[in-house]
């Protein structure tokens, strides 16, 4: 069989299909269909340094090839995550990564600091693009000067493997690409969702409680394409590509266009068992194809 | 519970009133345990507006055939796929059990099953369910008109059903809450799904007079797993996943702050 | 019947349902189709000031819910446009705009002033938000300062109706709704294509001869729409919506999220008869609500 | 030439060699006039990955019952989805006559009409009118193997067919460019489709040998109907878009640049 390992800075992955953050709950929530020590890694819920109600009902609304979300980051904040999270985390045979939410830099810094103490978490993946927050979460990831001051004081107290998750609400993707390597980011991880809505014709109100929310799955797919390919060709650090992965020739799509690894988002929702089945595709693919290894066809298009 | 992936045969599809069916699901292996409340979260292929699965109740399990039972409403271009589902050709993927459950009755207990529409799906197997354990579930049933009146005879076999119709074209004239045997004083539990407005009548009246009550809330779902968080339902113990720790509530740790 | 009409500067429109550029041709094509006198309006292919020859092959791929083009304003410029198109379009009992697009400002201002002229022509729209040409096209559209010149360049030299179709790729739409209305566009439209991409991963090969290409189609829907609220709460002049409407329930969406008009673009391709019947679908709706005009609904979320 | 669109009814659907299939589509009014190597572009519903409209050949027409055929290979979902087309129950949505069509021989002309796989599809029609024009058309007809041809009966009703297969388990062993009849000189007209290196070879040796040859091109579209401008084809008059300006086209004014 191909070798589908992988490296984000120093550490390797088993292979390059990961669970996104907010789309796999704790990882418990699938334990009857995904056995973890399948997949390169876990990105665990949306975390804050206090715990967060998130944003009030309805909080989601379907839409063609997607759908939209505005959960706002609910979750109960590091204290509860360390005492009754964390110590269920350890058992997964996989690397559980923790993604990092804040409304100002010194959350984002305290936060990445308590997560640094904790053994079995071997990354973060710092979210300075979630839409649906009001202060802080995208504020980060669509500012230059704001994405560069978050990223660098996170990187001064966190040591471990920094993965930066881009906002794809943006003009110039490669500018925020670019500014996460500089500040010693390891790897950079897009697209999170865009910033779209939907209307109640019938009702004539908004969908989403908030108006507006993040919109995921295949719509988004060529958009967020076109950004990991933009990013993978700007920077030297790893690309982690996802938007819109349902099976493994999208996640060979974003391989192809340049990124490291892939992460499964809102598929799970639909197909809990998406991201195993994407491992074993890449397999196939490699195998039908005569490759010895993922690393082979990473930026292929660019090649061939 | 262990949740399941499976291709169901569809042996059944039958049309009601209006713009209900029922879809029967056969498995090729044995049902695993399923609770009355329980739902699944069913696939809908061929649909391209569909995007997510559907969350449809679990309207009555036969152990015998291995058979599941859905009760459904067209509501739109998931379930309009489903009703022209061929039984004999067709499968359905569902993903299932899902969902918390009803509360079983006390041997003795007084218990009424309220419902309406496509809230009866889950009456029929809590009813069945209840009645193996002893108790004699009483039905009330309410529906808009005579023409709009669902199918009941299943409902019958287990007990007693009262029906209620908005304009007394048949049954009692009204809401469920209007029914004589509603306004008894003397159930001791009542559980109830359909339409909002008629399970607040209903959570209202119980509360009043302190009856323990369950509703089953039909929340916008995602994913049905728990791991989407967009199924909230504001509980006193805060925001809760409707898929998991629902769809069946306790209507006092409710607040209903959601619905206007 | 409800009273359908709206306004774009001074300028009426029958109803608010026009046919977008780039995929109605020059209206011709779809005459077995379409009585143009039930339209608003038809806005023209792109037009530039020399012959193009557009992009190379292929120029399509199709996406989950959407398309992918990489036409590359194929045109035959605006000389033979006067000649041998402009006498054609006189007949039509619609407004027939023209998309104007350049790789300068001197283009765009030379284009604009020879359409002036042009009597049957009541507005431009202009294009500064092409993704799918190198030079010029997207770059007036993503950088403010270059939004500005050309708008204020071409308002100085155009007097008719200016509509400026502005390109969703940018971080803060608001910004060039703005800058429009500052330099004296009469309305903006929005939104033109989202940059794209797709991957062939038979052949390991891009989709699009130029990699990446415009998306338009349902997927885009709720970008689309979240910013046409977030520009229309931003601007006075008029917002024209566009981007994934395939029916009236769609067009109502833009028309309550605070659109003006609304544009029909890719479901010409698969039911040419689309704008005509969202015409039909608003004028039942607004008859089943009670409404009698359209102007009652526009940005209804915003109030109800 | 009129365009139009039209629900017609799936009165035949009949499965050929492999993933090959036959769908007969009928008219409930009159159909419009049809050029041989028009097309039409059917709408796919039911299939949540099929975005556009698919362009399809019209294999044939029966102006006695106003059904039109269409000879379909499975390429991907939508033609997948076609495939599954009921008999009787199911509809297809169809937007045509498309395209412009190839040239009838004049009178006592020598033509060969050369295809295989799917591009088979256009040449029956062609040979029909042509047949009735009053010439005979001769047929050379390449597959891969013995199991890959394609019923051909209606085909020899018309004229003589001769086949080719790449290991020669039927046939001449070989491209149809290696096919005797081919390779014979004096052809007026060769008429082409089929697959890009297929039409390639016989456009080649009919250059070489200045037989007059139209090929039928099957270029990506989207429209179908001259507005997108995405099915282009480099020509020596520029770029011209396949769907209305071809998509036969002569093979002396293709630059063919855009294949390798
Ligand atoms: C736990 C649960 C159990 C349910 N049980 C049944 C049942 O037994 N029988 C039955 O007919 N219906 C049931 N429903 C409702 C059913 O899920 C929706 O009617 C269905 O999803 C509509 O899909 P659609 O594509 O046909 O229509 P859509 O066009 O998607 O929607 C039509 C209407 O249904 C509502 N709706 C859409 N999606 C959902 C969703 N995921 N959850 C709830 N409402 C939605 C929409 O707001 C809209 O008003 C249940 C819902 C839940 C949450
Ligand atoms: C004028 C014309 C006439 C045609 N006639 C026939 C015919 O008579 N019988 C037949 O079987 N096929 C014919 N084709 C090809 C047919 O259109 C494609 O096989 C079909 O669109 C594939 O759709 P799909 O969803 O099954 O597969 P997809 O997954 O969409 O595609 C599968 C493969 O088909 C190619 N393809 C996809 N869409 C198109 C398209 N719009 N045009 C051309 N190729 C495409 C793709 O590049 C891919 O390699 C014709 C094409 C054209 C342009
Ligand atoms: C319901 C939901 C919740 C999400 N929560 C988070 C989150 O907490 N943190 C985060 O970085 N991304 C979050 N995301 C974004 C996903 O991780 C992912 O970036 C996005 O959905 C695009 O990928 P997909 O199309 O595969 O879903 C969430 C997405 C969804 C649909
Ligand atoms: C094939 C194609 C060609 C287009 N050409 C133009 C163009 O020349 N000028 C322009 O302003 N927009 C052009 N567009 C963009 C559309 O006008 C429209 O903004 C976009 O497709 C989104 O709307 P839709 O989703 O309804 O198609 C083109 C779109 C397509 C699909
Ligand atoms: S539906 Fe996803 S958590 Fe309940
Ligand atoms: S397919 Fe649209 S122009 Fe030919």
């Amino acid at each position: 069989m191909a070798d589908l390992r992988i490296k984000i800075g120093s550490l390797e992955f088993r292979n390059p299909v990961i669970l996104a953050s907010g789309t796999c709950g704790y990882g418990a929530e699938l334990e009857d269909f995904i056995d973890m020590s399948q997949l390169g890694g876990i990105i665990v819920k949306g975390t804050t340094l206090e715990p967060r109600e998130g944003n009030a009902y309805p909080r989601m609304a379907e839409t063609a090839s997607g759908m939209l979300n505005a959960v706002g980051l609910q979750n109960k904040g590091i204290d509860y995550f360390e005492k009754h999270i964390y110590p269920l985390l350890a058992r997964y045979d996989t690397h559980v990564i923790v993604n990092v939410n804040g409304n100002s830099v010194d959350d984002y810094t305290e936060l990445s600091r308590r997560i640094d103490n904790l053994e079995s978490i071997p990354a973060i993946e710092l979210n300075i693009s979630c839409p649906n927050v009001k202060q802080g979460g995208m504020i980060f990831g669509t500012n230059p000067a704001s994405a560069r001051e978050v990223i660098a004081a996170v990187r001064k107290v966190y040591k471990k493997i920094l993965i930066v998750k881009l906002s794809p609400n943006v003009t110039d993707i490669t500018e925020f690409a670019r500014i996460s390597e500089e500040e010693g980011a390891d790897a950079v991880s897009l697209v999170n969702t865009l910033l779209g809505m939907a209307v109640d014709v019938r009702t004539m109100k908004p969908k989403l409680s908030t108006v507006t929310g993040g919109l995921s799955g295949p719509a988004i797919k060529p958009v967020a394409l076109r950004m990991v390919w933009q990013a993978a060709r700007a920077v030297r650090i790893p690309v982690i590509g996802l938007g819109g992965i349902m099976n493994a020739g999208d996640a060979l799509e974003f391989i192809m266009a340049g990124a490291t690894a892939v992460q499964v988002g809102t598929a799970t929702f639909i197909e809990p068992r998406t991201a195993p089945q994407v491992v074993t595709g890449i397999a196939d693919f490699l195998a039908e194809k005569d490759f010895d290894s993922v690393s082979r066809i990473i930026g292929a298009i660019n090649r061939f | 519970m262990k949740k399941r992936i499976e291709d169901l045969v569809v042996t059944g599809n039958r049309r009601l009133a209006e713009s209900f069916f029922v879809i029967e699901a056969t498995s090729a292996g044995v049902l695993p345990e399923i609770l009355p409340g329980q739902f699944v979260q069913a696939l809908v292929t061929e649909s391209p507006s569909t995007f997510l699965r559907r969350p449809l109740s679990i309207h009555d399990v036969d152990r015998t055939s291995n058979t599941i039972s859905l009760l459904v409403q067209i509501a739109g271009p998931g379930t309009e796929r489903l009703s022209r589902l061929v039984p004999g050709v067709d499968k359905i993927n569902l993903l299932f059990p899902l969902g918390n459950s009803f509360t079983l009755p006390s041997k003795g207990q007084r218990v009424l099953l309220t419902g309406g529409g496509c809230g009866m799906a889950p009456l029929l197997y809590l009813g069945r369910k209840i009645s193996e354990s002893g108790v004699e579930p009483q039905f009330a049933l309410g529906f808009r008109n005579r023409s709009r009146i669902l199918e009941h005879n299943e409902f019958r076999k287990l007990g007693t059903v009262h029906l209620a119709t908005e304009d007394g074209s048949e049954g009692h004239k009204g809401f469920v809450t209007d029914l004589p045997v509603f306004r008894e004083n003397d159930w001791d539990r009542v559980y109830c799904c359909g339409p909002e407005p008629m399970m607040k009548a209903v959570a209202a009246s119980c509360r009043e007079r302190n009856i323990a009550c369950e509703v089953s809330l039909e929340n916008l779902m995602a994913c049905g797993m728990g791991i989407c968080l967009c199924c909230i339902v504001p509980t006193n113990a805060g925001n809760l996943c409707s898929c998991t720790d629902g769809p069946v509530f306790n209507i006092n740790d409710l607040k209903w702050q959601t619905s206007e």
